[in-house]
C-alpha cells in the first residue's frame, strides 16, 4: 500500500519511514442511512506523534476516530493497531470525549478510575493511579467534586487523567477543547503540549481549528467533504520545545495555518 | 431581570419540580422527561419538550407486525380461553361492525360528544386563556397556579357524582366533569408555556423595540403554541375519560350506557368494542390534532431539521 | 371458619340492619361469617353472583334468569318496593305532562326503573329519558335545586320532601305497589350444597323483621347490643329509628319472606313494566324462585 | 415596595389559604347545601382520619395502590428498558404504548370487572393500566438520553455489556425513571380512587359513596381532602428523591 | 470624567478625540441574587469603529452588553448613546445574538425582516430590504428555509442580516460566532470586516477569543475577573484593508494578541 504523502508535502518528518503504530487501509464507511461518510481513507498514523485530523464540519472526522477506536465498524477497508486488525476498542487505545463524557454521578476520582474500574482493578490501587494523574492535569483538591461542580476546562482535564489512568499507547481525542472558552482553550492547549512531553504517546486529535491543529501536531491530516477522503497531509516540523508565543510568531506555524486555511475554505458553504 | 428568572420561582405546592430548567416537562401529568437543550438520539424532540413523533419509521412491515403481534396475542389469548369474559378480537371485530351496522354507535355518541365538544370547546377558549394571563402576570400566577396543581392531583373522580347535585342527570354535568379533569392541565400546560418562553426571543424582541403586545402574540403565543397544544391533547384525553366517568358514575348514557348495558347482559364482545371504539376514537382524534397542529403553528416541524 | 360473601348494590346504612342483626344471629347458630360487600349496582350483584365471587346477592336476578337462563334462585323476600312519582308541580302536574320529561330512578335494573317502565305502561306514555342517579338522599337534593323535575323516592325521602314544601312537591297517584325490591338469591348450586345454612339465614330473617315490624325501635336497640356498623357516621344513626318508623307502616317488610305469591306479584310487575314479554301464566315460580328453605324456615318459625 | 414585590416574598402555596377563605365563606353564607364552611371540613377530617372506617379503608386502598404501583414498576421499568435498548422491542411497542398513555383506560375498567372479579384483583389492575405506561415511556427516553458518549466511553475503556447496563444506562436513566415514578404515582393514585369508585366499592371508593349516597357533605369534602392530602405528599417524596438526582439529568 | 487610557496604550487611535458614540459611565450591576458582575465602568466606544470586549468567563461581558443594549438597568451609573441616556432598547442600536434567536416558526426571510415587522414597515417594503441584506451576508436562495434547516453559520448571517436591516448605527455582538465551528467562525470573521467596510457601523463585540478581538477590533476593552472593571484598552492599529492572512502575520497582531494573553492568563484558573 502507497503511503499517500502528496508531492507538496512540508518538510519530511523522520517518524514516515518507522513502522506506523495505526494503519487505516482502504476504509470507507457507509451509514445504514444511505449516507457515505468516509470514501476509501487511507492512512499512517506515526508512533509518538500527535496527529490531528482537520476537515469541514460533518466530513466523518469523528467517524474515522470512532472506526480507529474500535466503536464503529467500516463498511470496507481495515484498521491495524501495532499490525493487528482492529475488531474493538482494546486496552492500547483510550479515548477523550469533546463533550467530557463525565458520569455527572460520580466524583472526579471515580471518574478519572472508571476505566481501571471496568478492568477490574482494585479499588484502594486503581484510586492511587487516578489521584496521580489528577495531579498531573493540574484538578488536585478537586477529587470529590462532582462534574456538575467543575468548569469545562476542569472538566475536560479530569476527561483526560482517565485516558491517561488507563495507560494506552494510543490517545485519541474528538474535538477535546471545543467546549471550553477560548482562553481555557489556549490554556488547555499549552499544558496538553507540557503533559505529552513527559507522557510520551502516540496522539490523534480531531479538531477544526486550524491554529491548534497547527499548533499541536506533529502531523496534520486534511480531509475533504463528505464522501471524505484524505486530501492533503502537512507536517509542520515545529519544534514543540519553544515557547508557546514563539511558535505561534514562527514562520512556518504561520505559512501552514494559511496554506491550510486556503484548501479549507473552499468547502465552507 | 431577565423573565426566565421569574419563571423558576414555581408554585410551592407543585408536585413537580417548578424549577427545572425551562420546558423541563411539559406538566406533572405528561410523559415529557425531556431536559432542555438535549436531544433524544435519533429523535428530534420539540421545543415544548414532547418527542416529535412524526419523525417515525412509518414503515409498513413494521407497523403491520405491530398490529399483528398484538391482536395476534389478544386473539390467542381470547380463544384459549383466559376467561370467558374476554373474547378474542375476530368476534369483538365482528361486534363491532354489527354495532356500526346497527347504528349503535351513532346513537350512542350522539349523546357522549356533544357534552364532550363543549366541554373541550369551554376549556379551550377558557382555559387556555387563563393559563396564558397566568404566564403573563404575576398576580394572576399567585393565585392560580396552586389550585389548579391541587386540582390535578386532587382525586376530582370522586366529585363526579356530586354534579348531579348542581346540574341534574343532564348533559351540563358531563360537561362539566369534562371540565373539571380537563381544564387543570390545559391551564398549567399553557401557562407553562407562556413562562417558559426563550429569554433570548424576548431580549430580541424588546431590543427591535417590540411592544408588550408585540411580545405576546409574535413571541410567546406561536413559542407557546406547542405546549398549549400538548396541553390541549391531554386536555382532550382526560376529557374523554370525564366524560367516560361521568357515563358510568352518573348515569348510563352514550357509549358509558354501551359498555355496561353489555356487561350486564353479558355481550362481552359488545362490550369490549364498545370500549374499543372510544379507544380508537380518543386516539385518532389526538392524533388529528398533532398534525393540525403542526400545520397551523409550527410549519417548521413539517420540513426536515 | 368460612366466610359467606353477600353482596348488595348500595353502601351499608342503618336501613340494612334487619338483614345484618339476621345474619348476626344465623352467624351464632351456624358458625360461619357473614361478610357484607357493597357493589355498584344490581347487575353488578348479580354477575358477581353467577360468577362465584359471590355467594349471596341481595336484589333480583328476574331478568338475568330470563334471559340468560342462569342457575340463580331466589329464597327470601327482604323489601318491597315502596317508591312513589314525586314531581315539582312547577314543571309536572299529571301523568300526561310527564310524557317525553326526565325521569330519574335509582340504577340499571333496579326496582324503580322497572316501576317506571311500569308506570309508562299503565299511564299511556312515554318518559323523554330514564336517567339513573343512585340514593333517594341524592334525588331529593336535586329536586330541591331544580335540576330534578321528576323522580322516584322511598317511603321516607317522599314524606321529607312533601312535607318541606306540600305545593311544590306533589306525588302523582300510583296504584298499590305489591312488588318486590330486595330479594335473597343464590345459585341453584349453593342453596343445594347450603341447605341448612339457607334454610337458618331464613329463619332469622323471618324472626328479625318480625321484630322490626312488631316495634321499629328495635334495630337501633340491636345496632348497639349486637356492635353493628359501629362506624357509621352519627347523622346517619340518627336517622335509623325515624327511619323504621315510616317504613314499618308502609308496609315495606313482609313477614312471610315472599314465596310463591311474590314471585307471582312480581311477575305481573314486570310484565307491566314491559321487561318481561307475555303473560304471568308463561311464567313459572320454580324457575325463579327455591321455596324449599323458605318453606322449611316458615314451618319452623311458625307462619306469624 | 410594589404589589408586584410583595409577590415575590409571598410564597405562591399561600394562596391557598386565600382560596380555603373564599370556600369558608361561600359554606357559611351560600346557602349551598354541598358546601360545607372549611372550618367544618377540617374538624371533620381531623375526626375521620382517627375512625376505624378510615383505617380500614385507608389499608384497602394502600395494598390495591401498592401492589399495582409495585406492578408497574417491576412491568414497565424492564419493558422501558428493553424499548430503549432494542430498537425492534421499540418499533414493535411504541405505538401501543403511545395509544395507552392517553387513552380514556376508564372506559377499560368495566371490562376487567368480568375478567377479573369485583375485588381488590380489579383495583390492583386498574393501578397497574394507569401507571405503566408514563413508566414505560420514561425509562425508555432515559435510556436513551445516556445513550451518546457515556456508553461509547464505557466501551472504549473496556466495559463488558453488564458493566455498561448497571454503571451506565441504569444510573443514566434515573432521572427520568424517577419522574416516571412521580408521574406513575399521580396517575397510580387516580387509578385506585377510580378503580374503586366504578367497580366495586371497596376503601375509600366505599367511603365516598356511603358519604355521597347520604348526603353526608361534611365527611364527604373531608375525605376528598385527605386523598388528596396523601397523595400529595407521596408524589412529593418521589419528587424529593428525583430532585436529588435531577443535578445531572441536564448534562449527560 | 476621565477617560481611563492606561498609560501603556498602543498606538493612539484618531477616534479617542471624537466625540465617543457610547459614553459609559460609572456603571456598577449587582443582581437580585446579590451577584456583583460589573464594578464601576467606565467606557468609551468611539463612532464607526469596532469595539471588543473581552474578558475571563463570566466577567459580565453579557450583562455590560445588555446594558448598553437597554436590556437591562444598571444598579448605579450611566450610558449614554450620542449624549442621550439609555433608558431601554432604541432604534439606533441592534443587537446579534450568540444563540441567534432566529423565530424557529418563521422562514428566513421572515426572521430577517421581523425588526421591521415589529416597526411597523409594510410587508412588502420590508421584505424587499430584508431580501436585500439576506443577499449581502450571503443567504440568497436561502428566503424560504426555516432555521432548523441552515446550519449554525448560516443562522447567524441571518441574525445579521436582521440587526442589519434596521439600519441602526451600533451593532451589538454578543458572542457572534461561539456557536459555530472554527472554520466557519473564520470565515464569518473574514466576512464581518468586509461587510463592515461597506456598512459603515459602530460595533461592539464581545468575544472569548483572543485572536478574533485583535483580529477584528479598533478597540480591545479587557475586562477583569467579578466583580468586573475595564483592565486595558487597546487599539491594536491595524489595516483592516489587508488581506485577511496578511492581518495575521502582522507584528502588531501578533504582539498585542500574545499581550492580551498574558493579562487574561492569571485570571484562568
Ligand atoms: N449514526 C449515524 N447514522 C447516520 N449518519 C451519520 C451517523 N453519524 C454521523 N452520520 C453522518 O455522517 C457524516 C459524518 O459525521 P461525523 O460526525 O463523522 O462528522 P464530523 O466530521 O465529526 O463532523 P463535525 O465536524 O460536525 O464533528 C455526517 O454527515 C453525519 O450526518
Ligand atoms: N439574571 C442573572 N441573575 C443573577 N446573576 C446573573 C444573572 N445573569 C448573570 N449573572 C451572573 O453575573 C455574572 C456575569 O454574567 P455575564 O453573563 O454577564 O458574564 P459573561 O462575561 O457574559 O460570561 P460568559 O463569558 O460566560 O458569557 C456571572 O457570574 C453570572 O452568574
Ligand atoms: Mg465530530
Ligand atoms: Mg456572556
Amino acid at each position: 500500500m502507497a503511503f499517500p504523502v502528496p508531492a507538496s508535502t512540508l518538510g519530511a518528518s523522520p517518524a514516515a519511514d518507522a513502522p506506523p503504530i495505526v494503519r487505516v487501509a482502504g476504509v470507507t464507511m457507509r451509514y445504514a442511512n444511505g449516507v457515505t461518510a468516509l470514501d476509501g481513507i487511507d492512512l499512517d498514523v506515526p508512533r509518538g506523534k500527535l496527529t490531528t485530523l482537520l476537515g469541514p464540519s460533518g466530513c466523518g472526522k469523528t467517524t474515522l476516530l470512532k472506526i480507529i477506536a474500535g466503536l464503529l465498524r467500516p463498511t470496507t477497508g481495515t484498521v491495524a493497531v501495532n499490525g493487528t486488525p482492529v475488531i474493538g476498542p482494546g486496552p492500547e487505545r483510550a479515548l477523550v470525549f469533546q463533550d467530557f463524557a463525565l458520569l455527572p454521578w460520580a466524583t472526579v476520582l471515580r471518574n478519572v478510575a472508571f476505566g481501571l474500574e471496568l478492568r477490574g482493578v482494585a479499588k484502594s490501587e486503581r484510586e492511587a493511579i487516578a489521584a496521580k494523574y489528577i495531579r498531573e492535569v493540574g484538578l488536585s483538591g478537586f477529587e470529590n467534586q462532582y462534574p456538575n461542580q467543575l468548569s469545562g476546562g476542569m472538566r475536560q482535564r479530569a476527561g483526560l487523567a482517565r485516558a491517561l489512568a488507563v495507560d494506552a499507547e494510543i490517545l485519541m481525542m474528538d474535538e477535546p477543547f471545543s467546549a471550553v472558552d477560548e482562553q481555557m482553550r489556549r490554556k488547555l492547549q499549552e499544558d496538553l503540549l507540557a503533559l505529552l512531553a513527559v507522557e510520551k504517546k502516540t496522539v490523534i486529535v480531531v479538531t477544526h481549528s486550524i491554529e491548534e491543529a497547527v499548533y499541536l501536531s506533529d502531523r496534520v491530516v486534511l480531509l475533504s467533504r463528505r464522501p471524505s477522503r484524505v486530501s492533503a497531509i502537512r507536517d509542520p516540523g515545529i519544534a514543540h520545545d519553544m515557547p508557546p508565543d514563539q511558535i505561534r510568531r514562527d514562520r512556518r506555524y504561520l505559512d501552514t495555518v494559511d496554506e491550510i486555511w486556503d484548501m479549507l475554505k473552499q468547502y465552507l458553504q | 431581570m431577565t423573565r426566565i428568572e421569574t419563571s423558576r420561582r414555581g408554585g410551592a405546592a407543585a408536585p413537580e419540580a417548578a424549577d427545572r430548567p425551562a420546558a423541563a416537562v411539559a406538566d406533572a401529568d405528561s410523559p415529557a422527561p425531556a431536559r432542555r437543550g438535549e436531544r433524544m438520539r435519533g429523535e428530534r424532540l420539540r421545543d415544548d419538550g414532547w418527542p416529535d413523533k412524526s419523525w417515525r419509521d412509518k414503515s409498513w412491515p413494521w407497523q403491520v407486525a405491530s398490529f399483528v403481534l398484538v391482536l395476534g396475542a389478544w386473539e390467542i389469548a381470547g380463544r384459549w380461553p383466559v376467561s370467558l369474559a374476554f373474547p378474542p378480537f375476530s368476534r369483538v371485530a365482528v361486534a363491532f361492525v354489527e354495532m356500526a351496522a346497527a347504528g349503535d354507535f351513532g346513537r350512542a355518541y350522539a349523546v357522549t360528544l356533544p357534552p364532550l365538544l363543549v366541554g373541550i370547546g369551554i376549556v379551550a377558549v377558557l382555559g387556555v386563556g387563563l393559563g396564558i394571563v397566568m404566564g403573563l402576570s404575576r398576580g394572576v400566577e399567585w393565585i392560580g397556579m396552586p389550585l389548579m396543581v391541587v386540582l390535578q392531583t386532587a382525586p376530582v373522580a370522586a366529585i363526579i357524582p356530586l354534579l348531579t347535585y348542581f346540574y341534574g342527570v343532564s348533559p351540563t354535568s358531563k360537561t362539566a366533569a369534562v371540565i373539571l379533569l380537563a381544564a387543570p392541565i390545559v391551564v398549567l400546560n399553557s401557562y407553562r408555556g407562556i413562562r417558559n418562553t426563550n429569554a433570548s426571543l424576548l431580549d430580541m424582541c424588546r431590543s427591535f423595540l417590540g411592544t408588550r403586545i408585540q411580545q405576546v402574540f409574535k413571541i410567546m403565543l406561536p413559542h407557546a403554541s406547542g405546549m398549549i397544544f400538548a396541553g390541549l391533547r391531554l386536555g382532550i384525553s382526560a376529557g374523554f375519560i370525564g366524560v367516560v366517568l361521568a357515563e358510568l358514575l352518573i348515569s348510563p348514557t352514550g357509549i358509558g350506557d354501551l359498555i355496561s348495558y353489555n356487561r350486564s347482559i353479558a355481550r362481552y364482545d359488545k362490550m369490549f368494542a364498545a370500549i374499543l371504539s372510544i379507544l380508537a376514537l380518543a386516539t385518532v382524534t389526538l392524533a388529528l390534532l398533532q398534525r393540525l397542529e403542526n400545520r397551523l403553528f409550527r410549519p417548521d416541524h413539517a420540513v426536515s431539521g | 371458619q368460612r366466610v359467606i360473601r353477600v353482596g348488595q348494590a348500595d353502601t351499608l346504612t342503618g336501613h340494612n340492619l334487619p338483614e345484618l342483626i339476621a345474619m348476626a344471629n344465623a352467624e351464632k347458630r351456624l358458625g360461619v361469617k357473614f361478610n357484607v360487600v357493597a357493589l355498584k349496582s344490581d347487575d353488578v350483584v348479580f354477575q358477581a353472583v353467577i360468577n362465584n365471587e359471590i355467594d349471596i346477592g341481595i336484589g333480583d336476578a328476574y331478568k338475568g334468569i330470563d334471559t340468560l337462563k342462569a342457575p340463580v334462585r331466589h329464597f327470601f323476600l327482604l323489601r318491597r318496593v315502596a317508591y312513589f312519582p314525586v314531581v315539582n308541580s312547577e314543571a309536572y302536574k299529571t301523568w300526561k305532562d310527564l310524557a317525553g320529561a326526565d325521569m330519574a330512578v335509582h340504577a340499571r335494573g333496579s326496582a324503580t326503573e322497572a316501576l317506571a317502565l311500569q308506570m309508562e305502561k299503565a299511564n299511556g306514555i312515554k318518559f323523554g329519558q330514564i336517567s339513573f342517579v343512585p340514593g333517594s338522599e341524592v334525588r331529593i337534593i336535586a329536586m330541591r335545586r331544580g335540576t330534578m323535575k321528576a323522580t322516584l323516592l322511598d317511603l321516607p325521602n317522599t314524606r321529607k320532601l312533601t312535607e318541606e314544601d306540600p305545593k311544590k312537591f306533589i306525588v302523582l297517584p300510583v296504584e298499590t305497589q305489591s312488588a318486590s325490591d330486595e330479594i335473597f338469591y343464590a345459585t341453584t348450586k349453593f342453596i343445594a350444597d347450603n341447605k341448612e345454612l339457607v334454610q337458618v339465614l331464613c329463619e332469622e330473617l323471618l324472626k328479625s323483621l318480625r321484630a322490626v315490624n312488631a316495634d321499629p325501635k328495635t334495630p337501633a336497640k340491636l345496632r348497639t347490643e349486637l356492635g353493628l356498623l359501629k362506624d357509621l357516621p352519627k347523622a346517619l344513626a340518627d336517622d335509623i329509628t325515624p327511619y323504621f318508623e315510616m317504613a314499618v307502616p308502609g308496609g315495606l317488610f313482609p313477614t312471610d319472606g315472599g314465596g310463591a305469591a311474590a314471585a307471582k306479584a312480581d311477575f305481573d310487575f314486570l310484565i307491566a313494566a314491559g321487561r318481561f314479554k307475555g303473560q304471568n301464566a308463561d311464567y313459572r315460580v320454580e324457575d325463579f324462585w327455591d321455596l324449599a328453605p323458605l318453606n322449611a324456615a316458615l314451618a319452623k318459625v311458625g307462619t306469624n | 415596595m410594589t404589589p408586584r414585590s410583595v409577590l415575590d416574598h409571598v410564597p405562591s402555596g399561600f394562596s391557598l389559604l386565600v382560596w380555603a377563605a373564599i370556600w369558608e365563606l361561600i359554606g357559611r353564607f351560600g346557602g349551598i347545601d354541598l358546601i360545607p364552611p372549611m372550618s367544618a371540613i377540617v374538624a371533620k377530617a381531623v375526626e375521620l382520619v382517627q375512625t376505624d372506617a378510615f383505617m380500614k379503608a385507608l389499608a384497602v386502598t394502600a395494598q390495591a395502590f401498592g401492589v399495582g404501583m409495585a406492578l408497574a414498576i417491576v412491568v414497565g421499568i424492564p419493558l422501558g428498558v428493553l424499548m430503549g435498548v432494542w430498537r425492534p422491542a421499540e418499533r414493535l411497542l411504541d405505538v401501543w404504548v403511545n395509544i395507552f398513555i392517553s387513552a380514556p383506560l376508564t372506559a377499560l375498567v368495566p371490562a376487567l370487572m368480568p375478567l377479573l372479579g369485583i375485588g381488590q384483583t380489579t383495583v390492583v389492575a386498574t393501578v397497574f393500566l394507569f401507571a405503566v405506561w408514563v413508566l414505560v415511556i420514561d425509562t425508555q427516553a432515559g435510556i436513551r438520553h445516556v445513550g451518546g458518549s457515556l456508553v461509547d466511553m464505557a466501551r472504549v475503556f473496556g466495559g463488558t455489556r453488564s458493566q455498561i447496563f448497571f454503571k451506565v444506562l441504569l444510573p443514566g436513566a434515573l432521572p427520568e425513571i424517577l419522574t416516571g415514578l412521580r408521574l406513575a404515582v399521580v396517575r397510580g393514585v387516580k387509578g385506585v380512587v377510580i378503580g374503586q369508585i366504578i367497580i366495586a366499592l371497596l376503601g375509600f371508593g366505599e367511603l365516598f359513596e356511603l358519604y355521597l349516597q347520604n348526603f353526608l357533605m361534611e365527611e364527604f369534602w373531608a375525605l376528598v381532602f385527605v386523598v388528596f392530602a396523601l397523595a400529595f405528599v407521596l408524589v412529593e417524596l418521589v419528587g424529593m428523591v428525583e430532585r436529588r438526582f435531577d443535578f445531572y439529568a441536564g448534562s449527560r
